[in-house]
């Protein structure tokens, strides 16, 4: 005990006269350990504490001070009393003393045990006592550190003091500087405002003193280590300012001078801290101000330079407006929503009927705006604006004058919808129901496109207010819509018209069922005339053209299982018809009803019934058609079903793909089952219209006849995309049967089918031993055909092996290294080296019809960037060592590689291949030069340092390829040289002279496109270190 | 221009802008020889920033494919521009834009002429006698205080 | 007799009706006429004194810089110092006949420039650049 | 043999640039040319050939506009848009010292000519002004007048080839003769008669007649019929012929040769083209016709032509695309 109170005494000797910072250390854990307590400290201090010597005493009372803050929650109730007492008492000694004191303070108001009471003596004594702004920075921070602490524990104890409180803090904080400091003070603020703390007479003081600061402008210094952030504080003070409306009247007027400013940040942050403080108000805190406001937001739009400020101020627009229409309306008083409206129209509305108008979109906007806050002020102002609108529309001559009403009249309808959604009463347009239809409808018939495109638009939003348009509407408009899709020739309106009906059909599918999709067939099926009648030609392409968007039409308006049910049985019978030739369809509007049908699979998410749909009807008709078409072949008289085109057969697979991708269960177990039967076993049981011979054998080539063999595409659409739970049946048989194919026969499309179809499955096949079994086996086979000389199927076996490889690739198979290997020695070989170079692309790059996560394919993420790493330096390599000749290959190979990297894989990857990029860029061929080009494009865009030492190589190279005979690599290389252009100035500066004078030539390329890419980029390099440039 | 400056025109009217060039398949045949045509040279000045405006040529209708007329065999350019007043102080300036942009972006073969629409200026022919001027355009362009404003309507938009 | 009597009360009549557009419109021409004069005049009188004000600040800007010089100058005898000092004669001599007084003057505007152009000379010659701006009109910015 | 302009040689003389400008030495040997990559250049024969000999740079901040020798071949003038004229020194070889820069006018000079005496210096600018200056012994310049005539930018002067009379065209489609009377210089005479700028003027080898080149597509024949020219009788010169519909564009510049009395010209339509007067023609309405042209001369504008003063039918043009050629004009005989 003696003991320890010795060294108790040397440690604060030591502290206090010896100056040793450390022994607060000490003492602390000396407490916390237990060897002494905070009252025998404060018994040795006393001498200290009572010296003459201000300086010794501070040095005592920091001590303490320091002490506390290890060891504040091991204190009793009692040794805070007394420390308190203490402390308090010491506020008044001189100055010196103080910033200890405080700290101990702030250490003590984070105790748990402060007895009642004590945190509003601490307070009375430290506002009447310390001068908070005079003091130094870390001190002012501690006083509002302590008053933070304390209205998180003694909240009820604060409010006791009622407005006293609120008058001290604003002492303590009048005039704070430092925005740390400031991030505290607003804190409190904000926390009186929120908790409920009792203003009292200083409502006006306490905004004086925090709006002092608005708006904010702080910039940072450059390497600000406490991390203020400019956001941070106007954040913070706007909290303060809109916390409560009795700042109303104080804050609105500050708003609207502050709107005066030149300094757009400052402009913003008054719009935005106006829309927040509108929402905390009533109408009546808005009452008296609504006039001025409403005059700075109409100047703010009305002639602002910049769009962020407007539509600031069109948001605070709508806050007060839908402010004022919270008011609830009793009998006596004015209604205020009103006035506000009357005023913003007075001003607005007659813009809109201007002759020229002028102005007319910024009013539009303002009126929008306000319409957007309720429905009520919808009402308003749709009762004032509408009917001179569309009676405008009627008057006005000009074309671009009666665009612009309707673009006006949409946005209305718009932002009207936006306010709707919320409670269902009906539609406020009720009223003009009438006249805007006929005003769309007949912009619908004038001949000028941007006016119809406009109008469709307009439909569109009219269709989506709820209960607005009748049935009888919606039939007339798709009448219209109708005969536009039959008649319309400018792409740009047919394309408009599609979209809408496709909106429309979402909402009204009868309309569309029982009218537009029956004319659509009407019209495709009603024969051209006859060829050898002169005005066929023209009549002929002109029907062909109509056919084209009834086909993309069918697709859009397909947009639920009903009008599904419809559509796809049209589309199939133009497959049908097609293939009989009872109605003359060119081959590529078959193609084109099997993108609809495709299109179709795709939207309609999968319910129940359309995925029905598909399996029952669009499926089997498809291959029942298709293999009629194989079986009668050439020899069927003179007519040569389309059916039987490659063009044909691929536009098929995707249809069925997609649409076995998205099969239940169940449905895919029986479409896997017949597909397989049918292929395998020749069972054409599951086929409607069956009259099909026995014993077909599709896998199986018929002699030189191609047309059954090349059916397996339609085989693989079906097993391929499948989910990977579902079993295929026989599938050892059918992996054998398509490996056959796929190395034997001679017919592009069917062994590259066998070989993905091959491949397809392969993927999806479970990890093991029998697995692996099968792909030895048809490596083994694969190789010897590469590798006999003589083999006269080398090309087919190279396709099996590239699709097998990808299909482990994708799975992070073992054994995929051992394939793609081979495919990196084949580099070398003579004959397959530029195949193989080629096939890295197919490797890399997303299939749509098979092998992608649509088709439930087992592909790992970032497997490209795994292949990448683990190979590039084999390429390097392999490159360093080729003979000149081949080295092309190598470069080839590489740029397809990169080119399917993710871009932030490509930036950490290019400095080591670098090098090898910029020799790709001079070799001779075009493909490599293009692909290293599009390439080395996107890492442009931010330079890496390793770019910026080869410039002199990187941009000569580029100049030499602007005159490349290949009118894509100019482009490409134009592009890169415009990317160049964003480098950092003094890096690129040098070359400015030499680039411009290269960049002359192209300005007078034959192509248009290249011309174009050119003025691009010349105009950037001439900006280029030039006044006003960059 | 800052939000605060005073504008000639605060309010100008607004026109829509036209979208971009459709591609034909003769853009994309590598053999055939795409002649330069009114639309080309109007894509390259359509999209110049309009000095005291945060709008391009073409949004203030300054600028139209109407107005422009070339004639690629016989290497000439014609643009006629209309001020968005006629008293506008910034014609000459717009001018001077236009006719740097296509001095920029044409090969050097071209006569370029820009002129003001006929009767939409007070002072057409001052402007348009300036701009014809190739010695004042040129010692313009060593005026670092114009060179500005013009590098400034011809940079592209960042924000 | 009766005829010219009942004739001349139908003229009157007639005359009042006939001449009423007439003479409100004269009326009205004269109401405007002195109205109009009456702002002309008063605008007339702003422009002319600001305008008067610039030109005889800019004479006499001339002056006090050509007078400042000569004293400068008068006692040094090599040749340059004479010919300037005669430049600077020349130049005051200018200023002297320049009819500042009198607004109507024709040749005012013509003497104006021969001043300033003497004046530019001088300043060349003595080796102070003439950059006056808000004496000398000089035209830089984005003029071209 | 025929009439007609062969090429001689043709040089990349301010590359990335606008050659403005091209002046034969009084002696015929050398070239200078100026243009606006603010340098200047000197080009001198070397066998059959033309090279530069020497390159005068940073003498001029912006484009240097026009060139002109002195009598003596001496000293050489140029005229810059960076508002100054500076003058240069030959030295015993080859090269030039920058001597002195008279400064003055307010903005761009956009020319310089030296006075057949060698002793006065004229030069003009956009300022409006035209400034003559006067060259001591000890090569000190003196302003000696400042000219107001024109009422716009000053694009040309030139000296008479016997007399003290000095010409200067301007953007005010005028040209006006100034003549010193009692030690104060004065215009005597302003030509009217083009409808735009007035880009050039030749005198003839006589003094005689003036030529003058627009942007109003033609040539104007100008002569002298003032009662005898003392210094104090006003001058009097009439356009006695018009050259028009020879020109596509702009003439920007005329020279007449003081061996042959053929007239050349430069136009922004690119062609070059040698007028020759028909002697049997009455002076007083003189015919001139084209007896040579080169439609294409360069790529680019033809900014400017000169004959060579000592051998007959050498003429040099240049133009915006930086290019210097060297034509013979060949006369039948």
């Amino acid at each position: 005990m003696a003991a320890d109170s010795t060294l108790l005494l040397s440690l604060v000797e030591e502290y206090v006269s010896g100056l040793q910072d450390s022994k607060a250390k000490d003492t602390a854990t000396g407490i916390k350990d237990g060897q002494f307590t905070i009252l025998q400290l404060v018994e040795a201090l006393g001498l200290s504490l009572t010296s003459s010597q201000p300086h010794t005493r501070a040095r005592g009372v920091q001590l303490l001070s320091e002490v506390l803050q290890e060891c504040h929650e091991g204190l009793t109730e009692g040794e805070v009393e007394v420390l308190i007492a203490f402390f308090e008492n010491r506020l008044k000694d001189h100055y010196v003393i103080t910033p200890p004191v405080l700290q101990g303070l702030r250490a003590l108001t984070k105790c748990t045990v402060l007895p009642p009471g004590s945190a509003v003596s601490m307070l009375r004594s430290l506002f009447q006592d310390v001068h908070v702004q005079s003091l130094m920075l870390t001190e002012r921070s501690c006083v509002y550190k302590m008053l933070i602490n304390l209205m998180e524990s003694r909240e009820a104890e604060l409010k006791g003091l009622g407005a006293d409180f609120v008058f001290g803090f604003l002492q303590s904080m009048d005039g704070e500087r430092d925005p740390r400091n400031l991030l505290l003070a607003f804190q409190i603020a904000n926390n009186i405002i929120h908790r409920g703390y009792d203003l009292g007479k200083f409502a006006e003081e306490l905004f004086e003193v925090t709006s002092c600061y608005f708006p904010i402008d702080f910039t940072p210094p450059p390497n600000d280590p406490h991390g203020i952030s400019k956001e941070e504080l106007v954040q913070m003070l706007r909290n303060v300012l809109t916390g409560t409306p009795k700042f109303a009247e104080f804050l609105l007027p500050l708003i609207i001078e502050k709107l005066d400013s030149d300094v757009l940040s400052a402009k913003l942050d008054s719009l935005q801290t106006l829309t927040a403080c509108v929402s905390q108000y009533e109408h009546k805190d808005l009452a008296e101000f609504l006039e001025g406001l409403w005059a700075s937001l109409r100047r703010e739009v009305f002639q602002t330079s910049s769009e962020k400020i407007e539509s600031a101020g069109l948001d605070a627009l709508t806050a007060i407006t839908s402010c004022l229409s919270r008011s609830v309306l009793n009998s006596d008083s004015e209604d205020s929503l009103c006035t506000f409206l009357d005023l913003v129209l007075r001003d607005c509305k007659h813009h809109l009927s201007e002759p020229d108008l002028k102005l007319v979109w910024p009013s539009a906007k303002l009126l929008q705006a306000a319409c957007s806050a309720s429905n009520r002020a919808s009402h308003i102002i749709t009762a004032a604006v509408m009917p001179s609108l569309l009676e405008q529309y009627d008057n006005r001559t000009q074309c671009s004058h009666r665009r612009t009403i309707l673009e006006v009249v949409q946005r209305f309808v718009q932002s009207v919808k936006t306010s709707q959604s919320a409670e269902k009463e009906e539609s406020v347009f009720v009223a003009f129901r009438p006249s805007l239809c006929t005003m769309v409808f007949s912009a619908l018939n004038e001949n000028n496109s941007s006016l119809q495109k406009t109008a469709t638009s307009v439909l569109t939003s009219l269709a989506q207010q709820p209960g607005l348009l009748l049935d009888s509407d919606i039939e007339l408009a798709v009448d219209h819509l109708t005969k536009l899709l039959l008649a319309e020739e400018d792409e740009g309106v047919s394309l408009a018209v599609v979209e809408c009906a496709g909106a429309l059909a979402e909402l009204y599918p009868e309309a569309f069922i029982t009218k537009l999709i029956p004319r659509l067939k009407m019209e495709m099926f009603s024969d051209p005339i006859d060829q050898d009648n002169n005005r066929a030609v023209s009549e002929h392409q002109s029907h062909h053209a109509v056919c084209k968007r009834c086909l993309s039409a069918l697709a859009a308006v397909s947009t639920q299982a009903r009008i599904v049910h419809e559509s796809t049985p049209v589309l199939l019978e133009v497959l049908s018809s097609a293939h009989t030739g009872s109605v003359g369809f060119s081959v590529d509007q078959v193609v084109l009803a099997c993108r609809s049908l495709q299109r179709i699979a795709e939207k309609v998410q999968d319910t129940e019934e359309t995925g029905r749909c598909f399996h029952d009807l669009v499926i089997p008709r498809l291959l029942s058609l298709s293999l009629q078409a194989a079986l009668q072949g050439e020899e069927s008289s003179g007519h040569r079903s389309p059916l039987l085109e490659e063009s044909v057969l691929s536009a098929m697979v995707p249809v069925i793909s997609t649409s076995c991708s998205r099969l239940q269960p169940a449905l895919a177990e029986q479409t896997a089952l017949k597909a397989v039967s049918l292929f395998l076993n020749g069972d054409v049981s599951s086929l409607p219209n069956n009259s099909f011979p026995s014993h077909i054998q599709l896998l199986k080539q018929q002699g030189d006849s191609w047309s059954q063999s090349q059916l397996v595409c339609l085989l693989m659409g079906c097993v391929c995309s499948l989910p990977r739970s579902v079993e295929v049946p026989q599938v050892e048989q059918l992996l054998s049967e398509l490996e056959e194919m796929s190395c034997t026969c001679t017919h592009p499309l069917s062994y590259t089918s066998a070989a993905k179809c091959f491949a397809g499955l392969i993927n999806k096949r479970p990890q093991g031993e029998d697995l692996d079994r099968l792909i030895q086996r048809t490596m083994k086979r694969v190789y010897t055909e590469l590798d006999s000389a003589s083999s006269s199927a080398c090309t087919q076996a190279f396709t099996l092996l590239v699709w097998v490889a990808k299909a482990l690739l994708l799975r992070y198979h073992p054994l995929s290294t051992t394939l793609t290997d081979k495919l990196f020695s084949l580099l070398d070989n003579a004959d397959l080296g530029p195949m193989a170079a080629e096939s890295f692309s197919l490797l890399m790059s997303d299939t749509t019809d098979l092998l992608n996560r649509g088709c439930h394919a087992d592909v790992r993420i970032m497997y490209r960037q795994r292949f990448f790493s683990e190979n590039s330096a084999k390429l390097v390599q392999g490159f360093n060592a080729a003979p000149q000749e081949k080295k092309t290959n190598y470069l080839k190979a590489l740029s397809n590689i990169v080119n399917n990297l993710p871009k932030q894989v490509q930036i950490s990857e290019l400095p080591r291949l670098l090098s090898l990029l910029l020799e790709a860029l001079s070799c001779p061929d075009q493909a490599v030069q293009l692909s290293t080009l599009s390439c080395l494009e996107p890492v442009l865009a931010d330079p890496l340092p390793a770019l910026i030492q080869q410039l002199e190589a990187l941009i000569n190279r580029l100049i030499a390829l602007n005159s490349s005979p290949a009118m894509s690599v100019r482009i490409a290389s134009l592009r890169c040289i415009h990317a160049v252009s964003h480098f950092p100035e003094h890096e690129i500066l040098p070359f400015r002279a030499r680039v411009l004078r290269a960049l002359a030539r192209p300005l007078d390329d034959k192509k248009r496109l290249v011309r174009t890419e050119a003025v691009r980029a010349r105009g950037e390099w001439f900006l280029l270190g030039s006044p006003g440039g960059r | 221009m800052s939000g605060g400056t005073h504008l000639e025109n605060a309010n100008p009217v607004i026109f829509q802008r036209t979208g971009e060039r459709l591609q034909t398949a003769t853009e994309e045949d590598e053999d055939f020889h795409d002649p330069i045509d009114d639309r080309e040279i109007f894509d390259m000045i359509r999209s110049i920033n309009d000095p005291e405006h945060p709008l391009s040529l073409e949004e203030l209708n300054v600028v139209e494919q109407i107005r422009v007329k070339v004639n690629d065999a016989e290497s000439i350019v014609g643009i006629e521009f209309t001020p968005t007043i006629p008293h506008c102080s910034m014609a000459t300036l717009i001018g001077l834009s236009i006719k740097v942009k296509l001095l920029r972006s044409l090969p050097n073969r071209f006569k370029i002429d820009v002129h003001i629409t006929p009767g939409t200026h007070a002072s057409e022919d001052a402007v348009n006698k300036q701009l014809a001027d190739k010695e004042r355009v040129a010692a313009a362009l060593e005026n670092s205080s114009l060179l500005e404003v013009v590098n400034q309507c011809l940079s592209t938009k960042s924000s | 007799m009766e005829k010219m009597s009942g004739g001349s009360v139908g003229e009157d009549l007639f005359d009042s009706i006939v001449m009423a557009d007439e003479r409100f419109r004269g009326k009205g021409y004269r109401e405007g006429f002195e109205r109009g004069s009456h702002r002309g005049l008063l605008e007339g009188r702003r422009h002319g004194a600001s305008h008067g004000a610039k030109l005889s600040s800019e004479i006499s800007f001339y002056y006090g810089f050509a007078v400042t010089w000569k004293c400068l100058l008068q006692h040094n005898t090599d040749v340059k110092s004479k010919k300037r000092l005669k430049a600077l004669d020349t130049l005051l001599g200018l200023i002297q006949d320049c009819p500042q007084s009198d607004p109507q003057s024709v040749k005012l505007q013509e003497d104006m420039d021969r001043l300033r152009a003497k004046f530019r000379q001088v300043c060349s010659m003595i080796n102070v650049p003439a950059d006056f701006k808000d004496f000398v009109k000089t035209s830089e910015g984005t003029s071209f | 043999m025929k009439e007609g302009l062969s090429l001689v040689q043709k040089l990349s003389g301010h590359p990335d640039s606008r050659c403005w400008f091209v002046s034969w030495s009084p002696n015929g040997t050398l070239l200078a040319s100026c243009g606006g990559d603010k340098t200047i250049r000197i080009w001198g024969r070397e066998g059959e050939s033309w090279v530069c000999k020497s390159v005068l740079e940073d003498g001029h901040q912006r484009t240097v506009r026009k060139v002109s020798w002195s009598p003596c071949g001496n000293y050489l003038a140029s005229a810059s848009f960076d508002a100054t004229t500076s003058i240069w020194k030959k030295k015993d070889n080859q090269d030039f010292e920058s001597l002195t820069v008279l400064e003055g006018h307010e903005n761009e000079v956009k020319c310089v000519a030296w006075a057949p005496s060698g002793n006065l210096l004229a030069t003009c600018s956009r300022d409006k002004s035209v400034w003559v200056w006067e060259v001591d012994e000890e090569d000190e310049y003196e302003c000696v007048t400042v000219l107001n005539s024109h009422t716009q930018d000053v694009k040309h002067v030139v000296w008479h080839p016997t007399q003290e009379l000095l010409a200067s065209a301007s953007y005010d489609n005028n040209i006006c003769l100034y003549k010193e009377d009692d030690d104060d210089w004065e215009c005597r005479a302003t030509l009217q008669g083009h409808t735009s700028t007035v880009w050039g003027l030749s005198f003839d080898a006589a003094g005689q007649r003036l030529a003058s080149c627009s942007d109003d597509r033609s040539v104007k024949i100008w002569k002298d019929y003032s009662s005898g020219s003392g210094a104090g009788g006003d001058l009097s010169w009439k356009c006695v012929c018009t050259l028009s519909g020879f020109h596509g564009r702009t003439v920007y510049d005329v020279a007449w040769c003081r061996l042959t009395g053929a007239l050349a010209t430069a136009c922004g339509d690119d062609g070059v083209r040698v007028f020759k007067e028909d002697e049997t023609s009455d002076p007083d309405q003189p015919v001139f016709s084209l007896s040579a042209q080169v439609t294409k001369a360069h790529n680019q504008d033809v900014n400017c032509v000169n004959w060579n003063p000592k051998e007959a039918g050498l003429l040099a043009s240049c133009s915006d695309d930086g290019e210097i050629a060297i034509w013979r004009f060949q006369e039948e005989d």
